[in-house]
């Protein structure tokens, strides 16, 4: 393939275009694998074609269907309008200064974030600490200057902090507390008051007469009633209901 | 000619298998045993040559090789030691409540233990602030002029000191958090997340 | 004869001082900093004569002694990375926003979150700098005095730790960077972007 073969069919037969805009980190890493891909070099970086890839990639990914992110669109429109400047013939110089800070900035940008990836490529390539040397591997401790025996970080503390922010503003479903008669309480006010009774009595004799709550009251109800069967169980009382709607009653057994 | 050059290979050898037999037992989690070593150097009387000559390179040192039951370890030596009064101190987390109360002072200072509670929406217990003043990451600001005359809180110098912090105001804000993703927990904290963008 | 003792108890003590230091260094796994070291050895100009003797001891040793910014670690040392395969926990590998960030914190720090986001003409999503600030490889510096007084961000000591550098100026090829005016932040493309924080 020439140097000279139209863009177009460069681009098209480029590998770039069965990858989506996922593959890159933001307009700028597009525009320097473009550039990358197409051999164009950034020390004397013409913008012209460059642009014209970055707009046709654009337009491409656009028909497939896929939601551009803004800062696409954005950096799409302004290689277009540089674009645009570019290709008008001018003698105005103070609008040729302006392409050429403008293209100078782009230049230096592409430059610092390729020189950005190649140090981060360099940085995870060289050793690292429990990969490639080790640290002592059954440290002893000291009792010197190492009063604290806590460890805590700074993550930690920041981070336990953002909790209890994020523990008021989430909607924390709580359920109020409420006072319910307990069937233990029931069970050990019963026993107590049964001792000193004789004869048949009704059960609601021995319901406490102080609770006003009426939940409370129907749950005094009914934990008294499941304390008098406990009770029954353990062969210490007998009770009796004379049919299905009657009171019940209930009576020591001898 | 050939001789010296085989016997600066094997001096060569040598200090290099000695090298890296060492920083095995040093960055063993645990003593090691010779048979584990022999995994490296198969060379039985080479291995022992090399643990004797380790043995001999430490042996007035601040740390020493230890031989227990056939394994090695490197440990203080016990001149050292005496001196050093060496104790096992197991790091301990700081409990939930004292990490929160520590947090909420750093970043509402002067605060006050009501107010704490205020924020935390449970009571402090009696030891919180005790253990966060034992450690002398907090001590006691001014009083605030309201009725009862409450104690502040602020943190100490000794506080920036731990979290490796130059001033308080390096500590990020809430704009900050939201920004790090710090006060979404739920999606990024203490969950296997995935980081990738 | 007096003078011969005296002599005799200098290097006594030098050398039961370095043991010192050497045992406490020895037997952290992580870095000893020159403040806690002083409590030990009050004396400044020993302390270092101590510190660059142990570290010619160990230099051609398996284990090396490092100096990361002004703390102090015994590590493997390099030279025999490659023979130590034993115990090796193959890290999660970092996200490629994650490590670029990473990479331009550590070139360009103190550095703010709108700055990475435009050297790297993207958005910064939330997780990346959290993720690298729960590693501890970085931390919040200063505020800038800017309006809106943005946190800015840099490395840690455990950042140098972790990549066996004693300093930021040992980041690979960061002195032609910045001679290339690669490392200048505030070129801003589109300026009409809302760039702060």
């Amino acid at each position: 393939m020439s140097k000279e073969n139209d863009y177009n069919s460069n681009i098209i037969n480029s590998n770039i275009f069965n990858l989506n805009l996922n593959g890159f980190e933001g307009p700028i890493d597009l525009l320097l694998n473009l550039a990358r891909d197409h051999k164009i070099d950034l020390t004397k970086l013409s913008i012209l074609p460059l642009a014209e890839q970055y707009l046709l990639f654009l337009d491409t990914v656009l028909k497939k269907d896929i939601d551009i992110a803004a800062e696409y669109l954005v950096m799409g429109a302004w290689l277009a309008f540089l674009k645009s400047k570019l290709l008008l013939p001018t003698d105005n110089s103070d609008i040729s200064d302006e392409l050429n800070d403008m293209s100078d900035l782009l230049e230096f940008q592409l430059k610092r974030l390729e020189a950005m990836q190649t140090a981060s490529r360099l940085l995870l390539d060289s050793f690292q600490l429990g990969v490639h040397f080790f640290k002592r591997g059954d440290p002893e401790n000291f009792n010197i200057n190492q009063k604290i025996e806590y460890n805590i970080n700074l993550f930690d503390l920041i981070s336990v902090y953002g909790q209890i922010f994020s523990k008021e503003s989430s909607q924390i479903l709580t359920i109020a507390s409420s006072k319910l008669y307990s069937v233990e309480e029931a069970l050990e006010r019963l026993s107590n008051l049964i001792k000193t009774s004789s004869g048949w009595r009704n059960l609601f004799d021995y319901l406490p007469d102080n609770i006003k709550d009426m939940l409370e009251q129907r749950s005094a109800i009914a934990s008294h009633f499941v304390a008098s069967l406990e009770l029954v169980k353990e062969g210490k009382l007998i009770l009796r209901q004379d049919g299905d709607d009657n009171q019940i009653y209930l009576s020591l057994k001898s | 000619m050939s001789q010296l050059k085989e016997n600066d290979d094997y001096n060569f050898n040598f200090n290099q298998k000695q090298n890296i037999v060492e920083a095995i037992i040093f960055s063993s989690s645990e003593p090691i045993s010779f048979k584990a070593l022999e995994k490296i150097i198969p060379d039985n009387v080479l291995l022992l040559e090399i643990i004797n000559s380790l043995e001999k390179k430490y042996i007035s040192s601040g740390i020493n090789l230890f031989k227990i039951n056939n394994t090695f370890a490197f440990r203080t030596s016990f001149e050292v030691a005496e001196f050093l009064n060496i104790e096992k101190i197991t790091p301990k987390p700081l409990s939930r409540a004292a990490s929160e109360t520590l947090a909420i002072i750093a970043y509402h200072q002067p605060i006050t233990r009501s107010e704490i509670e205020n924020i935390r929406g449970v009571s402090l217990s009696k030891g919180t602030l005790d253990l966060l003043f034992e450690l002398t990451w907090i001590k006691p600001g001014h009083r605030r002029l309201t009725p009862g005359r409450p104690l502040t809180w602020i943190t100490s110098n000794s506080f920036l000191d731990h979290f490796g912090l130059k001033s308080i105001s390096e500590l990020p804000g809430i704009d900050d958090l939201k920004n790090s993703g710090l006060l979404e927990k739920d999606n990024i904290l203490f969950n296997d997340a995935d980081y990738e963008e």
